[in-house]
């Protein structure tokens, strides 16, 4: 006997995702997907991002990890809801698991949500969360080809970071080949230079971060 | 992606489905996965082979059909398959395409053998069914 | 959905492990797997290896990767024996992708393999592949807390090679507060702190390897 299924692999997480997308809607809450390798600079980005929209946005954060609770510390020291998901081995965030952070966070009183996924360029990329769009950080130090690389995270990004351009005298870091390989693997996406170091695209970063708040706000 | 979290999802999804239509042994099961999503189809043959043991899907076949990526250009019409990872139509240089196939993975269909009166026994949850 | 534990696909991997081990045995070949995330400095150390142990040791690559042919055709340059792995999207190599290559490699005119890992800090460390021992990168850039987040490649690791110590001055990166910390994770870690930009640690790394070498050579 056969059977037509027709159903796609990941439907269990879809249906959790689609869960968290309605639950964030209610809200009318944004909320950010951060991908990137161990050590890009996601929890530096959201320091400086909770610290320079401070007066005018309040941010929550689902901190990813497989063990520690040390990002969630730091983002807690700046005073911003923060839930720490400890995935304990698992390589990636699944919808599942934001589904439970969602429930400890005060939603209601919230502009803007960050969940800063697990370091791992890889397999994150492959599982929706309920957010509204992914931003890819790849860092100067790693170099300029990992897009090509690992072109996922790359394609399913709406937005990518280049953080610690600060790094990019000492390093062999080709920004102006970067952005074109970018551009090929992704036209659509929105590209922000950064450095957390320096304050450098900062501003413009967190200006595109307020207008997708505002289009959720009020959507069309 | 973890091939791991594909088959486990695969098995879960057609135990599940075979129990509802009172399949107690699944024979083949075929798999249609985007290019986009990628998996190597010798590393996904390999996990179902470690992972079915022990669940209807016991010695089942496992067909895979690669879907690869296919683009549409707004620009001048061109459908076109991207070499590398480049979305720039090769027609006309314009960048900004549809995408008109890769990005699929689902289980297409799966066949199996019927046995009288066994269907529905039992707890008929997709973990119990998967043999978890 | 978790994913590190799946105990019959380890175990099936294990025994094609045990079999490439074997193999490389007969031709007592001593075999590094190298694992960091992605852009740690993997194919750059490679690079000068091969070139510092030019006139020592004989030595091919195994090259994972998901795509591109990239750090394959890095190492061609320098004469050296290399197969290319494009995984197509798999987040890790496993023991039968590395037994394909090794068909393909002149192992008896080698006398020392890497396998150059898909850049991934997480799921790697699962899979053994048959090599003598795993090695860990973590680049400076990365910043001191990784090994506590991301713990079983350096628990899996006999070694662990700190890279990129040329950007220690434009960083934040403890690096005795690391070192404390690595052997805390992994007592018996043989640990080399490199740049392949100015050379430093090299020297002591490639005594290591030859140690490795003459060790397979000559066991007991
Ligand atoms: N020079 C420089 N260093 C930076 C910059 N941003 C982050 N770093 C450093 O990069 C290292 C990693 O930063 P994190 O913010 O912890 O990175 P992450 O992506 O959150 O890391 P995981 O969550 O562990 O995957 C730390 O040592 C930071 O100080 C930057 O703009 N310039
Ligand atoms: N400053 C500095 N940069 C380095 C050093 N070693 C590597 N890099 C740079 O780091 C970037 C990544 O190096 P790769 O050797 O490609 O890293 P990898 O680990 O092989 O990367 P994947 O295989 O893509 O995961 C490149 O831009 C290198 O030039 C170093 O010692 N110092
Ligand atoms: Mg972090
Ligand atoms: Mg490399
Ligand atoms: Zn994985
Ligand atoms: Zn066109």
């Amino acid at each position: 006997m056969k059977v037509i299924v027709a159903r796609p692999l990941l439907q269990a997480n879809d249906v959790l995702a689609r869960q968290n997308a309605a639950l964030l809607g209610d809200y009318r809450l944004a909320a950010v997907n951060l991908l990137s390798s161990p050590g890009s600079g996601k929890t530096t980005l959201l320091e400086k991002t909770i610290t320079y929209l401070h007066d005018q946005l309040r941010v929550g954060v689902v901190e990813g990890d497989i063990y520690t609770a040390r990002d969630a510390e730091r983002i807690a020291g700046l005073g911003a809801a923060v839930v720490q998901i400890n995935t304990s081995g698992t390589c990636h965030l699944n919808a599942g698991m934001v589904a439970g952070s969602l429930e400890e966070l005060p939603l209601a009183e919230l502009d803007l949500l960050f969940i800063e996924n697990v370091g791992n360029l890889v397999c994150p990329a492959s599982f929706d969360l309920g957010e509204d769009c992914k931003v890819v950080l790849l860092s100067v130090a790693e170099g300029g080809d990992k897009p090509a690389k690992y072109p996922l995270a790359f394609q399913e990004a709406r937005a990518a970071v280049i953080t610690k351009v600060d790094l990019l005298p000492y390093t062999d870091f080709d920004l102006a080949g970067c952005l074109v390989e970018l551009r090929s693997i992704n036209p659509g996406l929105e590209i922000f230079i950064t450095s957390a170091r320096n304050g450098e695209g900062i501003a413009g970063w967190c200006r595109w971060l307020q207008f997708l708040v505002s289009s959720k706000r009020s959507p069309d | 992606m973890h091939e791991l979290s594909l088959i486990q999802s695969l098995v879960e999804l057609v135990a599940y489905s075979a129990r509802e239509n009172g399949i107690t042994r699944v024979t083949l099961v075929k798999l249609v996965v985007g290019e986009y999503h990628g998996a190597l189809p010798g590393a996904l043959q390999f996990a179902f082979s470690c992972l079915t043991p022990d669940t209807p899907l016991a010695g089942a076949e496992l067909e895979i059909e690669i879907k690869p990526v296919k683009l549409h250009c707004h620009s001048c019409g061109l459908v076109f398959s991207p070499s590398g990872w480049s979305a720039v139509c090769p027609g006309c240089g314009s960048s900004t395409p549809d995408v008109l196939q890769g990005r699929e993975l689902f289980v297409d269909y799966f066949e199996g053998d019927e046995r009288e009166g066994e269907a529905g026994e039992s707890d008929s949850s997709p973990a119990a069914a998967a043999g978890q």
